[in-house]
């Protein structure tokens, strides 16, 4: 199966612009579904980025965070064609990992 | 967009660094033996303050302090949300030495919606997409150089993003 | 312009509620009428939702033996598919009023 | 108060010759004369006269192209939009092959590739109106592959994927020359002005009377250009939807109880208001609030 996990790491020299979108139901706990039962929580709550060992940007997420969340940062340097590992975890212990190279 | 020189806050990064393994035994629903397939987390996830209702709970509960209101915090948010579901958010700052940001929601069941921990190199600039229960107060917090300064905008909502 | 038909519908299931004491019988008459009508409807290819909506509160409402309440549901949800039905008749011809020309 | 009954043969005896539209009864309609080529200016004309600010092109982005605050989320959206993961699974799909051997490419002229906007076609030898997302489930039956639902998921997927390379391909529908084929573009015509419902509502009441305003909270699109942009992502439904699922959900939307996808009507109302936006790019897949 495809990687849950888009990435768009874009090197300008000095920076490397980062954005990230990822396939998951970000359920709250708070929504009914159709027959009113409560959709149990199931969200993503840590996501890190990683460049050359370390961590470049870590989100901690709850279940306000949108479905399919997208997020965008910028960090000082990141060479074009370095990797960038990209993984997730979620509430329910499920992770996802991917590594993108920066163009 | 700004671009400021960041000091390295090097005891927190070395307290986090290889916490990844306490960080995740602490999300209760982890199964036991549970492997994680990265080892970079390097801070403990903030679930008690993720489990507040309103703002200053989570922001306490979240830094152990209060937020004073900044104008060199900058929130980008719409006027009226296209859609509660998925309201853009954004916030950049001036501020030097940016440790973390903070998105929360002030009338969402739980008001804290991220934190996001920027080591040093990271520009403190953030783009997220968040959900809304209602028309509300979207306060963004920064920490810098150890203290807490906070930004807030009221987004409209007429099609809440709780299954409204 | 919209509000007419609803407001007849409402006229119409609230005339119908003060009839009391309502037996089985007055609710099977009463739900086969209101099935006749929303089956015309189908075949207009024009039933509304809210007739559905009204079928079924009236079956709910036999079941628990209320049957006052299971004619006055039935009630409504006949004016409703016959105002359905009625507004596919005006239609044949209104529709060319709002027309771009 | 209530409805005289004596009224209705006579309503449904009318009707049913009506709709019978590609039965022997021509439609009550066929008096008037029936001009596509006019319609499809005047349409134009009446969308561009209401907003004097937009280019043509401007209306297939619907509401975002009329509200200046929506218009930056959208912007933002667009940065990595939603309907990204959709588009993927689409173009996955798309190329992989069928347990015959055969894959959709083999349905299609140029394979599939850049044709979305030919779509809906009228076609002759059934004599009724061809929708891509027909033709997409035809071509999954005719290689003993079992159908997939007609409002989201794979179907959005492959739409998006094929929208997505015939972005930028203006509209191109023809009205063959056969009674047939204008019989089915003015049915749709009146089913696109017919107002249902309880709420008493047609597409044009929202799509042509609104545009630009909101209802509830949402600004409504415009009707001309509505159809380039399908398939979407709506927040609304936090998810992929088809031109089918936008037409049954406006219907339940207006408290009428929404045709089978795919219905010979819908087919006919989709002929219809992809003929005039003609000339129109398409802008698939979309994103909408």
């Amino acid at each position: 199966m495809a990687s849950s996990i888009r990435v768009r790491a874009t090197s300008s020299g000095d920076t490397t612009e980062v954005q990230a979108l990822i396939q998951h139901p970000m359920d709250s706990g708070f929504v009914k579904d159709s027959k009113g039962e409560i959709v149990p929580p199931h969200f993503i709550q840590e996501l890190t980025f990683e460049y050359d060992g370390k961590n470049v940007f870590v989100a901690d997420w709850g279940g306000g965070i949108s479905k399919d969340p997208y997020v965008k940062f910028s960090f000082k340097g990141g060479k074009k064609g370095d990797d960038l590992k990209i993984s997730w975890v979620d509430n329910k212990g499920a992770t996802d990992t991917t590594t993108a190279k920066i163009q | 967009m700004t671009t400021p020189d960041n000091g390295f806050s090097a005891t927190r990064r070395l307290i986090l660094q290889g916490a990844a393994s306490v960080a995740l035994v602490g999300l209760g629903n982890i199964p036991l033996g549970f492997a994680p397939a990265f080892a970079a987390a390097n801070d403990k996830y903030p679930e008690e303050a993720f489990k507040q209702k309103g703002e200053a709970d989570a922001i306490k509960s979240l830094y152990g302090k209060t937020a004073e209101a900044s104008d060199k915090v900058k929130l980008d948010a719409p006027e009226i949300a296209e859609n509660g579901a998925v309201v853009p958010v954004s916030v950049s700052t001036t501020l030097a030495d940016v440790t973390s940001i903070a998105f929360l929601v002030s009338e969402n069941p739980n008001a804290l919606v991220a934190s996001y921990r920027i080591p040093a190199g990271t520009v403190p600039s953030v783009a997220n997409r968040i959900k809304m229960a209602k028309t509300s107060n979207v306060i963004v917090v920064v920490e810098a150089g150890g203290k807490l300064y906070s930004a807030a905008k009221e987004v409209k909502v007429t099609v809440g993003g709780c299954g409204g | 312009m919209r509000n007419i038909l609803v407001a007849s519908v409402l006229l119409i299931a609230s005339a119908t509620s003060v009839f009391a004491a309502s037996s089985e019988a007055d609710f099977k008459a009463a739900y086969a009428a209101a099935e006749a009508a929303n089956r015309e409807a189908g075949s207009l290819r024009n039933q509304w939702t809210v007739t559905a909506a009204a079928l079924n509160a009236a079956k709910k409402a036999a079941e628990t033996g209320d049957f006052d309440k299971a004619v006055a549901a039935s009630n409504e949800a006949e004016a409703l598919a016959k105002a359905s039905i009625f507004q596919v008749k005006s239609e044949k011809t209104l529709w060319k009023d709002l027309e771009i020309r | 108060m209530k409805l005289r009954s004596a009224i209705y043969p006579l309503a449904s005896a009318a009707l049913t010759a009506a709709l019978l539209v590609f039965g022997t009864v021509p439609p009550t309609v066929a008096a008037d004369t029936v001009d596509p080529v006019a319609d499809a200016k005047a349409f134009k004309k009446f969308f561009t006269d209401k907003f004097p600010k937009l280019k043509l092109e401007d209306f297939v982005n619907g509401p975002y192209s009329m509200n200046e605050d929506l218009y930056r989320q959208w912007e933002e959206k667009e940065q990595f939009p939603p309907y990204e993961f959709s588009l993927e699974m689409g173009k996955e799909m798309f190329a992989k092959p069928f347990q015959n051997g055969k894959s959709y490419a083999d349905c299609f002229p140029n394979k599939g590739i850049g044709i979305r906007q030919n779509y809906p076609y009228f076609d002759e030898k059934e004599g009724k109106v061809v929708t891509l997302e027909l033709a997409l489930n035809r071509c999954r039956e005719a290689n003993g592959e079992p159908p997939f639902s007609y409002v989201k998921d794979e179907m959005a997927a492959l739409t998006a994927y094929m929208a997505f390379t015939s972005r930028g391909k203006p509209f191109d529908i023809k009205i063959p020359n056969d009674p047939r084929a204008l019989e089915a573009y003015q049915s749709g015509k009146e089913y696109f002005y017919t107002r249902r419902g309880q709420l008493n509502f047609s597409c044009a009441t929202c799509h042509v009377q609104s545009p630009g305003e909101r209802i509830r909270a949402e600004v409504l699109a415009p009707a001309l250009g509505i159809l380039n942009a399908m398939p979407i992502y709506r927040s609304e439904w936090s998810g992929m939807g088809t031109t089918s699922r936008r037409f049954t959900t406006c219907n339940s939307q207006i408290r009428g109880v929404p045709l089978s996808p795919q219905d010979d009507e819908y087919r006919n109302v989709e002929y219809y208001l992809s003929y005039v936006s003609n000339g129109l790019p398409i802008s698939g897949p979309g994103a909408r609030p």
